[in-house]
């Protein structure tokens, strides 16, 4: 695989500093109580999707969990829609339905986020198959949680995924906890061995990847994105990440060893990137040019109209 | 017991006399052939033609990219279905007996149905989930439901079931073709029953209506699945007596089809259920309390023949005790005539 | 809004005011302290005190070997509660919102209920699952359902449903100590509402048994849940309108004590439901087509207060013209009583 | 492990003709009308049963499934009670409630042999925590088909058992098909590799054994029953086995490649034991003695009285 060109990776950057502004500004705007329901934050996890996602062609599809905002703003999402859909309100992504568990975007190819653990991993695999079926250049690029590795589900799509070579790539954001259980306490595994392991029960390809480093993301799931559409299977993909904050709004995370927290937030993602391409001096700046398109966009969707018992209803049925 | 198209209307135009069986193989077989989107999976569906023989010959025809043999995992292929129809397929998936669809009830029952409203209507999820159930094979308590009103509360899913041979040609067709999941169950103990099946592209249900198989004056009799027949044989019986019954194979359990059940219950005035089911939770009770909430006047009140409330076993006697007949269906037609 | 305890009755001798989620935190920490064969499984309930906040110090008072952190594995972990209720212990599971029951269903609704029957009556199967749903905290489609009748099909499972905080005390007592398993509803929007408990191992509801949680002479109202509360609201609001109503809390879906319903009924002539829930498929249906089926007189057509047909979404607006409000209860009962 | 004594496997071997006879009576009264509904056989498989019970004390659990007859007998069911209970009487082990799918004595620690795919796997789970929360040397014996290792009950219970060191042991009867799909078609490995080889997903003890050897077989299950005990977790064993008949009553196998079939009557568990023990020139007067058991047992459980429905509706609910 060539490495990402030096302007991708400034770009990347670019994304990762606005994920971390944009989930920042719903904690603030959650706090101000323009956000309904509950909220599931990514900061810290910005590499394992800005990096994946970078790998991937416009063609390719997304499927996300309730902890996606990073994924729809790695995507391209507009900040508005993004705001407006975790508000509620009408001009949001998914017309106010979706929320924060469900911000997605069909024309980008982020085909669902379901709330419900494991749910959208045999999705993902059915999306890989419709690829394999046509015999087109393309993936479904599937992310979840370290947690959702012990539900059925997961068990069941990767043995058909890769059973049938589905043109699929799985990608666990192992951000270490599962709510507030931490994951070696619910998973159980060879000792040591990573999660990823478990790839190697259906022969499946795998490879454990450091999360905080988007480059080496994208390294992994290019590979492993060739591979898929090569016809040679899926591969799990296991993304070492943190989440800064709790698992979510109500959480404050108390579960963690003390240091914990700050240990990883010495490898924050930004920093890594930033660092990477000589870039540490200017992040000061793009964060106050971002902030402001934050901050605009968050306002204006504040605005939006609230949707409709009838425009509801009109979702629920395709014609 | 009458032989199987004793009590069928003559035969339309066009119609050819086949099982019940042959008629859902043959919906499939159409659906594949209009709409090259349409594939299938299930297990043992491929290679073998299926434990019911309803894909006997589909994989030979259509090949191993349009008939797949799954593991035994059913949420996780009706998941995969769900993806499939999101990415522009429009996948069937055979659940073999309705008992096991519990398993699968993430896929089914929570994801399927809310997928497309979550998105805001960006997506759509055109996936068939066919079942067989229903009692009268000995196959004891965890093989014998129809599980026909498993669904009922999750409002999203739409929900068909085969009275006859054309309703399992016609109400798969029309499931395959409709743009929002529907699962369409099917009734063991009538597959080899046979019938007249008008085919064709022309011959999908409409979603949502119910059929009048038998018109009448005097008592209404709703029922669905087997049920749809024992009330026509009680139909016959009572015939006899001098009774006039309409029996309508209610197709849609989802959405309910009140409009030509009111419609006849206002011509006859009283209404018998004929489910094989529980009456709780049943699409049954939910007929009779939309009467009772609309202030439909009958002149008796509504009687459900159902199944007692016991589990089945596998013990003739004791099955044949708890699937209405048609004589309890009988004697429910006489009490509210009396 | 009225305050928390505003409707409640006055306190009875021994009661203690404490919120809802409390009272289910005692009645965990009461049963495990009456028998050392109660314990708990679920996600997250052990050392972190569960995402609900009702497990909150039993880890530390009764040890890893009663109380379980379970992977995320709803299926697995109530059928393992099966094999230890088989083998004489006595478990509870929590789902933590009752949208992912469906995961489970394989567990809850197949193997749960059959069996016990399967086995001639040589096993038994004492599990309570316990499931928190319900609307009203913007949560969306997949996390707001009450789920409290997706159950009624599936005969061999008693359901009940926590309308108040003795409720939520004291049907989780009846059901840890029934020697059948019990699914146990409670809602989310209540957690924090406050009302009188009576503690004790004499506390335990009775199976089956609904409560009237206000007597009345007019209308008869049957509500669960969340409704029980916005059902006393507007009992209240009507008493000033002169309109006697009376309030039950069901309390158990399954079995439904129609006894109670039908006694109430026969007084007051009039009968409105307030349910959380799709009518279709629910215990409200159920209530109203047994009192039809019967044939008791009403004086006016029943009212079911119900969810329209739209799937939820966490925009308030929206959610808060889904779920019946007490203004619309207000409005059945007068609409009942015209 | 102390090998069994000669005694011991003399007993086995009559048991082991015993459910072949006792199997072939139930085709029999089957074509005779007597048997209600379906029927799952297991000729062919006697010895991964009988040998694995063999391992078993009078304490522990059992976990079958439909195909559960072979077990039925192994841990010394009457053959009255066993028949009745195919025939749906009132005599039957399960008051004619089970039926062929579901005879069970709960007083020989048979608790369930569930119908659908996969539940009785979390269930023994379960029972194998009973025994390790109380201390007791006791573990529950779990037998599922090589179709089970693919539904998600199996990943779920077998994380759980081994992060809690359930008292459970688990066995595949790998007997190559399930219904009528060989299970290399539906199960994605590693190339060569055993369905086994899936309990290195969660860190778990496998093994592998040939299923036609009960000694073999005993040997697996001793091994694994101390290590449950001794609190070293579950193992997944693989008994690789064969089945004579079609998957039910119904199926012909068509779907066996020729020779199959006889090749592995080459390897007849009761001919491989009774070469063991030197007593191949006995069988035949064993099988004299015992047919004449099973076809009383069959004539008398013929005459049994049906069930009536106040009877089932007793058996629903517990007081
Ligand atoms: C079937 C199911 N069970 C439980 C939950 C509740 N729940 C929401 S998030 C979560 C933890 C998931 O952990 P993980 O997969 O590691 O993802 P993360 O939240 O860390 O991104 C749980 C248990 C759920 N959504 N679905
Ligand atoms: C959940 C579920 N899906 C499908 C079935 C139908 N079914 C019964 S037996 C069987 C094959 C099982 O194969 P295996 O586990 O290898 O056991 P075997 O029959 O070979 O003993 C299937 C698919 C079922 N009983 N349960
Ligand atoms: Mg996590
Ligand atoms: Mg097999």
């Amino acid at each position: 695989m060539t490495a990402p060109a030096q302007g991708v990776l400034r770009s990347w950057l670019e994304q990762m500093i606005l994920i971390r502004l944009a989930e920042d500004k719903v904690m603030e705007i959650y706090m101000q109580g323009l956000v309904p329901g509950t909220v599931h934050l990514c900061q810290g996890q910005e590499a394992a999707s800005v990096g994946a996602i970078g790998a991937l062609t416009a063609d390719d599809w997304l499927l996300c969990t309730y902890r996606g905002h990073h994924h729809a703003l790695a995507r391209g999402m507009g900040l508005e829609a993004f705001f407006a859909e975790i508000m509620g309100r009408d001009s949001g992504a998914c017309g106010g339905m979706g929320g924060s568990s469900y911000v997605i975007d069909a024309s980008l190819g982020m085909i669902g986020s379901p709330a419900i653990i494991g749910a959208g991993i045999p999705v993902a695999t059915g999306a890989g198959m419709t690829a394999r079926l046509r015999g087109e250049d393309r993936i479904a690029m599937c992310f979840f949680g370290d947690g959702a590795c012990n539900i059925g589900a997961f068990h069941e799509a990767l043995n058909m995924a890769q059973l049938w070579r589905s043109q699929v790539v799985f990608c666990i954001e192992n951000n270490q906890y599962g709510e507030y259980t931490p994951f070696r306490d619910s998973t159980a595994l060879p000792p040591e061995a990573p999660i990823a392991h478990r790839a190697t029960a259906y022969g499946m390809a795998h490879t454990v990847v450091d999360g905080q480093d988007a480059v080496a993301v994208h390294e992994v799931v290019a590979q492993a994105r060739a591979s898929a559409v090569a016809g040679d299977g899926p591969t799990l993909i296991e993304a070492r990440t943190y989440r800064y904050r709790g698992h979510s709004r109500t959480d404050p995370g108390a579960y963690r060893p003390p240091g914990e927290l700050d240990a990883w937030r010495q490898r924050d993602p930004i920093g890594i990137l930033a660092e990477r391409i000589g870039a540490a001096g200017e992040v000061e700046d793009i964060r106050e040019r971002l902030q402001q398109e934050v901050d605009d966009a968050a306002a204006r969707a504040a605005t939006g109209p609230w949707p409709t018992l009838e425009q509801a209803r009109g979702y629920v049925f395709a014609d | 017991m009458s032989s199987p198209t004793e009590s069928s209307p003559p035969s339309p135009a066009g119609a050819e006399v086949i099982t019940y069986r042959e008629a859902i193989r043959l919906a499939l077989d159409d659906a594949m052939a209009a709409d090259e989107t349409v594939l299938l999976l299930g297990e043992d569906i491929a290679k073998a033609g299926g434990p019911f023989k309803t894909t006997v010959g589909l994989y030979e025809k259509y090949g191993a990219g349009r008939v797949f043999d799954t593991p035994i995992a059913e949420n996780g292929f009706c998941g995969i279905a769900l993806g499939m129809a999101l990415t522009g397929l429009r996948p069937v998936t055979e659940i073999m007996f309705s008992d096991f669809l519990p398993t699968a009830f993430d896929a089914i029952a929570m994801e399927l149905p809310r997928w497309r409203f979550m998105s805001g209507g960006q997506t759509s999820a055109p996936v068939t989930v066919r079942a067989s159930g229903g009692g009268g094979g000995r196959f004891g308590a965890q093989t014998s439901s129809t599980g026909e009103s498993w669904f009922l509360q999750f409002y999203g899913l739409k929900v068909a079931a085969a009275g006859s041979p054309q309703g399992a040609y016609g109400l798969l067709r029309a499931a395959i073709a409709h743009n929002n999941p529907v699962v369409v169950f099917d009734h063991k103990a009538m597959h080899l029953r046979k019938g007249p099946v008008v085919r064709g592209d022309d011959q999908l249900a409409e979603v949502g209506k119910a059929v009048v198989v038998r018109p009448g004056s005097d008592v209404t009799v709703v029922a669905s699945l087997l049920m749809v027949h024992r009330s026509l044989e009680a139909a016959e019986e009572l015939a006899e007596e001098g009774i006039d019954v309409e029996v309508i194979d209610v197709s849609w359990l989802r959405p309910l089809d009140m409009a030509t059940v009111a419609e006849s219950v206002a011509r006859t005035g009283r209404l018998v259920i004929a489910e094989e089911q529980y009456h709780d939770g049943g699409w049954g009770s939910a007929i009779i309390s939309r009467l009772a909430t609309s202030g439909s006047a009958l002149a008796a009140p509504p009687v459900a023949v159902s199944m007692p409330e016991v589990l089945i076993s596998h013990s003739p006697p004791l099955e044949d005790a708890m699937i209405p007949s048609a004589a309890r269906i009988a004697d429910a037609v006489r009490s509210v005539r009396a």
